[in-house]
């Protein structure tokens, strides 16, 4: 590796004052012709690239981003990465992408900080109740190592929990998936484009997709603003934007894009060690390397590109902050942003062929695609490279929509944060 | 007999604001398009229903409330007795309107409490809860809005200078009858 | 958040409304004469446009009215709202 | 350190009133209206935190909401303490507690120091390097990395104090009460707008309410004086509302703005009790003008970060605001003429500004007169390039600069001081503005950003929209103002103007020194620690955005958001880069512009008021009778009714035997009722249920299953023909809201031809419902007028009533498999209908049931739960319900979806009894169901939906969905559980009276 990173290179390069690190990722121009073309560099896209050259030896590929790498999604979200799905779809999903986590560092020499603290998912009615349940009796028998915990047991995991019984939603128990936790979101874009870029794929900034040529039913090549890119297969993982590109190529997808706002609090000393979600009340809350409290919204109702949410939506996500952390009413706001999220009718993502011969995407992750980003970018180079599914994301294909073979999440159990 | 037991039953004094549910009080919702059913409702009340959008407009025996273009809600101007829920009002407007295909007449006299709020203050208490700009509304005797307080789905009519009528659904009364005078302590 | 021109009440808060969706898509009037995949078109297949939208809200806590709206969803912005069975302002 | 700083009087403290404060234990004294900053620097206390990475020692830098270093805790008690507050901006009150953060074990020795050796270890973004050996190892380095990160404490107790909104609506919001906010809101006023005026700080007029110079008048008065008279005058203007201390902290679409307003920070202790602490103001405005003023930018040199060097602006509103001199022996360090403004102001208060450092060759203004006659010496076309002294500034060394100022020549020169000014120039405060969607274009003059395209109606003016001078401001606000409010005067087009002008220009981002870049710290972002060589080497490592930049270095990031070191940042990235500031482009500004406090954005909106609760007319009457409430949506419903110290468990095995021996009471009120009128109220019918209605006789009940539009099942309930055209509609409870909303969609967007009517009637109504084989003797008890007979009064029937005077409708549906009768009555004669039922029961036991024995009643008789049984992926046919899908029927809502290839498949989950073959075990509820526990992964056929112990057939018995199930009756399966596996075996989900002999007993 042309820098290998480690105490010892840091140590080292101290002595010149660091300025002999070379550059994580070149910054080349597009050529004329690429075996493969993935629309879209934020974790799932760089990920799916770096799979592509290493899995199956594709390094004549390319990765096309509109603005900077990291700068959508990957960079705005949360950070929760769990597999305590309820589906055997969803979980082998989740769980393949769970285990790609616990080496990646290594992996991709690469400190991406991913923290297995722990996700707490919390019950405030007697449905939640039933519904938590099943998922961890689903998720023993799939080997996924969620428990369920009474309420006692919640309070002694995270004592700042306000377990009263006395309060408009109590807390009625909960479940805890320990392998589970967070990381550094823009170190996972930055570790897989560092990789890709060592095997020699070309990750192009600032080149905005305009067009899709096509023969037929066959792949040609990307109209770019950064001129035209000749290439048979594309991958598009553009989230928020699927609809857009789509839509060059005259295909319509079961996506609506809408506003998900996140925001941290001003840095504290260690408080909250580990990741709580709630559904029913909207509330997910963990604490950040940096020490800031990183809390999670809902989604607005309405479709939007805009990247700006409803002030409301923020309101209420507060409010059941401290409906169950009373004890953060004094900590302040910092920072609040949106996303554009891509949402499926059943909660899930698309994995998928299309009808489009060499053209693929990779969609649908709405509120909670970064847990998934290393085993989604596995499985779509899986995809892409042999022009047929991996076994774990054959069921996430997008003829589900048209035979009714849901993998309804939503319907199962709320939101898939 | 059965007794009857309202939502509320309660008198609630602030400085310039005062808040009472009155009851019990005849409310009907009419619904019709046609201009024979406006003309129809109109004869048997003796007023005419408001068309324009946010009013209202006021007889001898009731108040019609515009709601949505087929939709009016209709109160009595005056209490009635609580030993019956017969009115004569309700039968009247079935006949004419229900049983001839006008449109629809549907009795909810308890569906909504209806919250008598009188004193300078009304709208100040209204401004920590409710979205809707009161600027104009104030001004306007006969105004009509339905919007949300605290989250809570209400018909506000401008009754007078300084007093309004508040209509709220009966489940959610309790619930904004306490922050109603939770919020009174700061206005 | 936006303020929305009710076309029966005027203009009001968007926390009076819900939105509904892309607009203009008719329910099939023969729905059993349809192939899987129309009936998918139909049932979950969307244009999600970046830009000029046409889309359904309702004024849910006021009239209980549902109209349609245009909207830029690049940058939120309400062009015009019309009646439901209206044909779309040209725009 | 007990010296006092305090020069001369000012009439913005209240000298007479002394206030007595502690700062990290210390007792020291200020004055009414010093802010902790002004107090401590009073006491010649500069040393008040140290920095986030290196815990190098910081001192006050500045005098507002930008301060980035001087962020430490107030209060120790757990409750109320509150981190990171800035110095800058809390007001002294008697008892005020304070002390420095990220320090151990103090402010003046903390060992956190021994980062400062590290750093040539601690390069931007070094974490991501290391920490990977050996792997496992990440928890723990991570619990010291988190230990050592963070700022203040967070509370660890609830917080006692009270917070509030308001809704307000404006025709014109000024923000910011300086010079041009005021000029403003006079015009606005006085032309009949509804105005608001916001504040931040606690007192109007800016930084000109303190500027006493000759070289800054209006109409030959000193700025201040004039400014004096205006504030007078617009305070008794009818359309204007002013508020300080008011700070906005979100500009969002559509003009809504968010504003703090801060009502008890400032007051003393006894005063803040059981009032509201703050309070978040919704404003919607018709027209905004942003005057927020602009924020002076710090110079980039090595070891700029030392306590003692701070703004100018500070050092000079410390001087004439507060009447505090920040040192004995000041030095200014500065690129533009304002730093000449404040060694006037200090010379004039007799505090000695022993040089002024200007990087510029020559400067020519009537400011530079006045300071050679003070005898102040001026370094022209110098710069710093090191400073000295650990924990307080005590000298700095200066170089002449390079004609192109990329290198400094000459031999250097030391200055001996105690307090070091610094002014890289004025940025303007674009923030609100670019939160709204406003975008900016770079003025290569001025070196700033500047608004550009305005996204709403609103207006940028005085320095944030780029005017720095006096003159300018003005000038710019008659004329902008006119178009903005449409009006043909303003009050201010004939004022007298004399103010000094700053001609010579000289901008550089990052400032030479005889050392590389690499062995310099200079700080770009104070309180991250992000210095120049951190932004060279993110950029050397090929992290080219601006965004990656700022996240790579974390420049900008901490908690002043960049206020001060962003603008050096891109300066720094441009040069090194070659990419012009205009094409760079910023960081995106997110709200809030200073951060906003969670108690303030929720409210009061907190435990009663959390969420909405919905009452039944009987509530009160189940509280008296001791009843445990369940949530259902916003609803509370009773759930079992213990007697003495009852378990749940024996209350409902009590419940559901009285109801099956005896008589069961419920109340049913919660169910939806929809009140359905008009000649199509039939076919609306026969298009959103799955079954057929036309031909429902009048006075008779049908049950009804609604699905979704993809087939799923989505509600379901008893509908009633009242008459020809009239029906009474009821939905499950959590369901009833959005199945009126979705039933007036399609008759508001599909069906507009049909003529029907829906009204929702739930609350009018109160529903009892009287179940068990006396339910019929206790009605005729209440309603002896009333013919029960099974003739006239069948199953699925219904009866006008009237008890006395009072009408009411008698139901005769059962969803226990008792007979079963529902009374509905006007809600308001609800309690007392239950009190009479009761009393006419007595002798036949009659005993109230919750929720939790309704649950176990039906599932004895296989009756489904929509949301519990059902998941919103089981259609009808699933439910093996095929008996009310009507086949003869043209279409109703999800019918088509129930033909897809998937949903006609006959290996889909169907809903199936379990029975264990232990009939005292009882299933948990969620429990999974295998046929074969061999192989792994378990292959799941399905789960358990509903389990309960029926006291009535005295064995456990459950309902649950099975792969297959409807073609696997008898057949044993498996329960894996935890620590066993249990037997079970398929069975039909009616697991008592089969025949339906009890309904009609």
């Amino acid at each position: 590796m042309k820098n290998k990173y480690s105490i010892f290179s840091l140590i080292k390069n101290a002595f010149t004052n660091h300025e002999n690190w070379q550059r994580a990722w070149r910054d080349p121009e597009p050529k004329k012709e690429y075996d493969a073309v993935i629309i879209g560099g934020g974790g799932h896209g760089l990920a799916t690239a770096y799979y592509l050259a290493k899995k199956h030896q594709m390094n004549n590929i390319a990765v096309v981003e509109k603005g900077w790498i990291g700068g959508g999604n990957t960079g705005r979200n949360t950070t929760i990465i769990r597999s305590n799905y309820l589906w055997d779809a969803s979980a082998g999903l989740y769980d393949h992408a769970l285990k790609l986590w616990e080496g990646l560092s290594q992996e991709l020499n690469y400190n991406v900080m991913f923290s297995q603290r722990g996700v707490m998912n919390l019950a405030h009615n007697l449905q939640d109740v039933r519904d938590l349940k099943r998922r961890t009796h689903a998720n023993r028998l799939n080997g996924i190592d969620a428990v369920w915990l009474s309420t006692n047991q919640v309070k002694k995991f995270c004592p700042i929990i306000n377990t009263s019984q006395d309060i408009r939603y109590p807390v009625l128990g909960g479940t805890l998936q320990k392998r589970a936790g967070t990381a550094r979101h823009d170190a996972v874009a930055w570790g897989y484009a560092r990789g890709a870029d060592e095997m020699g794929v070309d990750i192009i900034q600032n080149c905005e997709v305009k067009g899709i040529k096509r023969v037929g039913n066959k792949i040609e090549g990307l109209e770019t603003t950064k001129g035209f890119i000749k290439t048979k297969k594309v991958g598009v993982v553009a989230a928020g934007h699927s609809s857009v590109i789509a839509d060059m190529a005259g295909l319509r997808l079961p996506l609506e894009s809408k506003p998900l706002q996140a925001l941290v609090s001003e840095p504290v000393k260690p408080i909250i060690d580990t990741v709580v979600m709630s559904n029913a009340v909207h509330a997910y809350v963990s604490q950040s390397d940096k020490g800031e409290l990183v809390i999670g919204a809902g989604t607005d109702d309405y479709v939007s590109y805009s990247q700006k949410g409803s002030h409301e939506i923020v309101e209420g996500t507060l409010q059941a902050i401290l409906e169950l952390y009373p004890i953060f009413s004094r900590m302040r706001m910092l920072r609040q942003w949106g996303g554009i999220v891509d949402i499926c009718p059943d909660a899930s993502p698309i994995i998928s062929k299309t009808s489009i011969e060499g053209l693929y995407f990779n969609c649908g992750w709405g509120t909670g695609g970064f847990k998934a980003t290393p085993g989604s970018g596995d499985l779509f180079a899986h995809t892409i490279a042999n022009n047929e599914p991996h076994k774990l994301n054959a069921a996430f294909n997008i003829n589900r929509f048209v035979s009714g073979d849901l993998v309804d999440e939503h319907g199962a159990a709320a939101v898939a944060h | 007999m059965l007794k009857y037991t309202t939502s509320i039953n309660d008198t609630k004094i602030f400085d310039n604001l005062k808040i009472f549910e009155t009851s019990p009080i005849m409310k009907l919702i009419v619904r019709g398009k046609s201009r024979e059913f406006i003309s129809s409702v109109g004869k048997s009340l003796n007023i005419l229903l408001p068309n324009e959008p946010n009013t209202s407009s006021s007889g001898a025996n009731v108040t019609a409330l515009w709601l949505s273009p087929d939709e009016w809600i209709i109160y009595a101007n005056e209490i009635n007795s609580d030993d019956s829920n017969s009115y004569i009002i309700e039968s009247e407007l079935i006949n004419k309107i229900s049983n001839t295909g006008l449109g629809a007449i549907t009795d909810v006299t308890d569906q909504f409490v209806m919250l008598n709020l009188t004193g300078e203050k009304i709208y100040d208490l209204f401004m920590k809860g409710s979205p809707f700009n009161f600027n104009e509304f104030k001004k306007k005797k006969g105004a009509v809005t339905q919007t949300i307080i605290n989250k809570i789905d209400v018909i506000i009519h401008n009754k007078n200078d300084a007093e309004v009528n508040l209509f709220v659904r009966r489940s959610f009364s309790n619930h904004l009858w306490s922050w109603l005078n939770d919020s009174a302590r700061f206005i | 958040m936006f303020i929305i021109n009710c076309p029966y009440c005027g203009e009001r808060e968007q926390s009076e409304f819900k939105a509904g969706g892309e607009a203009h898509i008719v329910r099939p009037k023969q729905p059993t004469e349809l192939s899987d995949d129309e009936w998918a078109e139909y049932l979950f297949m969307r244009k999600n446009i970046k830009g000029i939208q046409l889309e359904r809200w309702v004024h849910i806590h006021g009239c209980r009215k549902w109209f349609n709206m245009v909207r830029d969803t690049s940058n939120d912005q309400i062009h015009a709202v019309y009646k439901m069975g209206e044909k779309p302002p040209i725009k | 350190m007990s010296d006092n700083l305090r020069t001369s009087a000012s009439k913005f403290i209240d000298q007479t009133t002394r206030v007595s404060f502690k700062f990290d234990g210390k007792t020291y004294f200020g004055f009414k209206g010093d802010t902790l900053a002004s107090a401590l620097l009073a006491n010649n206390v500069h040393l008040v935190g140290r920095s986030f990475k290196y815990h190098r020692p910081r001192g006050i830098m500045t005098s507002g909401s930008e301060e980035p270093n001087a962020i430490i805790q107030i209060n120790k008690n757990s409750s109320v303490t509150e981190p990171n507050v800035r110095a800058t901006e809390v007001e002294i009150y008697d008892g005020l507690e304070a002390s420095s953060q990220n320090c151990w074990p103090s402010v003046n020795f903390d060992i956190g120091g021994i980062n400062n050796i590290l750093s040539p270890l601690l390069p931007a973004g070094f974490y991501y390097k290391t920490f990977m050996w050996p792997a496992s190892f990440w928890e723990k380095y991570e619990y010291f990395i988190r230990k050592s990160a963070g700022l203040g404490q967070s509370p660890t107790e609830p917080d006692p104090d009270i917070y509030d909104h308001n809704y307000v609506h404006c025709d014109v919001l000024i923000i910011g009460g300086g010079i041009s906010g005021i000029m403003a809101a006079k015009i606005s006023a006085e032309n009949n707008f509804k105005t608001l005026l916001l504040e931040e700080k606690p007192n109007l007029g800016g930084t000109t309410i303190y500027q006493k110079n000759d070289y800054f008048k209006i109409n030959d008065q000193y700025s201040s004086e004039w400014l004096e008279k205006e504030i007078d005058q617009i305070k008794n203007l009818k359309n204007l509302e002013i508020k300080t201390r008011t700070s906005v902290a979100a500009y969002h679409g559509y003009n809504y703005l968010l504003a703090r307003e801060n009502l008890t920070d400032h007051l003393p202790i006894e005063k803040k009790q059981n009032t509201i602490r703050q309070r978040l103001l919704k404003i919607r405005a018709k027209k905004v003008i942003t005057a927020t003023g602009s924020i002076e930018r710090p110079l980039i040199f090595d070891n700029n970060d030392r306590p003692g060097i701070m703004l100018s602006s500070a050092i000079k509103k410390y001087a004439d605001f507060y009447g505090v001199a920040c040192g004995k022996e000041n030095v200014l360090f500065t690129n533009n003429d304002t730093a000449y403004e404040t060694a006037i102001s200090l010379n004039n208060k007799g505090v000695k500004v022993n040089a002024i450092v200007d990087i510029r060759e020559e400067n020519k203004s009537d400011l530079t007169n006045e300071i050679n006659n003070a005898g102040i010496k001026i370094y022209n076309s110098y710069t710093v390039i090191n400073t000295k002294g650990y924990k307080k500034i005590n000298k700095i060394t200066i170089m002449k600069l390079s004609k192109d100022g990329k290198t400094v020549t000459d031999s250097k020169v030391d200055i001996k001081c105690d307090c070091l000014g610094v002014s890289g120039g004025w940025t303007p405060a674009v923030h609100l503005f670019t939160q709204s969607g406003g975008k900016l274009k770079f003025d290569d003059n001025d070196n700033i950003f500047i608004p550009n395209k305005y996204p709403s109606d609103q207006l940028s003016i005085g320095s944030c929209n780029g005017n720095l001078e006096l003159e300018d401001i003005i000038s710019n606000i008659n004329v902008s103002l006119k178009n903005f409010l449409k009006i043909d005067k303003t009050n201010f087009e004939k004022l007298k103007i004399n103010s000094s002008k700053s001609i010579s220009k000289r901008n550089i981002w990052l400032l030479p020194s005889n050392k590389t870049v690499s062995k310099t710290k200079a700080f770009v972002d104070f309180q991250n620690d992000a210095t120049a060589k951190d932004i060279k080497l993110a950029l050397r490592e090929g992290f080219r955005s601006i965004e990656h930049v700022k996240r790579y270095t974390t420049t900008g990031m901490g908690t002043d958001q960049g206020k001060l070191g962003n603008m050096n940042a891109l300066g720094i990235i441009s040069d090194t880069s070659n990419v012009k500031m205009s094409d760079l482009g910023t960081t995106t500004f997110r709200p809030p512009y200073t951060p906003l406090t969670f108690g303030t954005i929720v409210g009061r909106n907190v435990g009663e008021f959390f969420d909405t609760f919905r009452k039944t007319p009987m509530h009160d009457w189940h509280v008296q009778y001791k009843a445990k409430f369940e949530n259902v949506g916003q609803w509370k419903r009773a759930w079992y009714y213990p007697k003495g110290n009852e378990s749940m468990h024996d209350a409902v095995q009590r419940e559901s035997k009285a109801a099956r021996e005896g008589a069961g009471i419920l109340d049913a009120s919660t169910l939806g009722k929809i009140d359905i009128q008009g000649s199509d109220a039939s076919e609306f019918l026969n298009r959103v249920y799955t079954n057929a209605w036309s031909k429902l006789a009048v006075g008779k009940c049908r049950y009804g299953l609604m699905l979704n539009e993809d087939g799923m099942v989505y509600d379901d309930g008893v509908t009633t023909r009242l008459s020809e055209n009239h029906y009474i509609m009821t939905t499950t409870t959590g369901g009833a809201a959005n199945v009126l909303g979705k039933l007036e969609d399609y008759l508001q967007t599909e069906w507009p031809e049909l003529d029907v009517y829906l009204t929702s009637v739930t609350d009018h109504y109160a529903t009892a419902s009287v179940c068990g084989p006396n339910s019929k003797k206790i009605i005729s008890k209440i309603i002896p007028n009333l013919d029960l007979s099974d003739e006239s009064f069948p199953h699925m029937s219904f009866k006008n009533a009237k008890i006395g005077n009072i009408k009411c409708r008698v139901m005769r549906i059962s969803f226990t498999g008792e007979q079963s009768y529902e009374i509905n009555i006007q809600a308001n004669y609800g309690k007392s209908l239950w009190e009479k039922c009761m009393e006419a029961g007595n002798e036949f036991n009659i005993t109230p049931y919750g929720t939790e024995t309704m649950h176990l009643l039906r599932a004895e008789k296989g009756f489904i739960i929509v949301g519990q049984d059902t998941d919103a992926t089981l259609t009808p046919i699933d439910l093996q319900m095929d008996w009310i899908v009507s086949k003869k029927k043209y279409d109703f809502i999800g019918k088509r979806s129930l033909y897809r290839s998937d949903t006609i498949r006959d290996d889909r989950k169907q809903l199936v009894g379990i029975l264990t073959d232990d009939p005292n075990e009882v299933l948990e509820e969620g429990a999974q169901i295998v046929a074969d526990t061999s192989k792994k992964p378990v292959e799941m056929l399905g789960h358990i939906t509903s389990s309960y112990f029926s006291p009535n057939l005295n064995k456990s018995i459950a309902l649950g969905v099975v792969k297959g199930g409807k073609n696997m009756m008898g057949q044993k399966l498996f329960v894996p559980m935890k620590d066993k596996i249990i037997n079970v075996k398929i069975a039909d989900p009616v697991f008592l009276d089969k025949e339906n002999k009890r309904l009609n007993a």
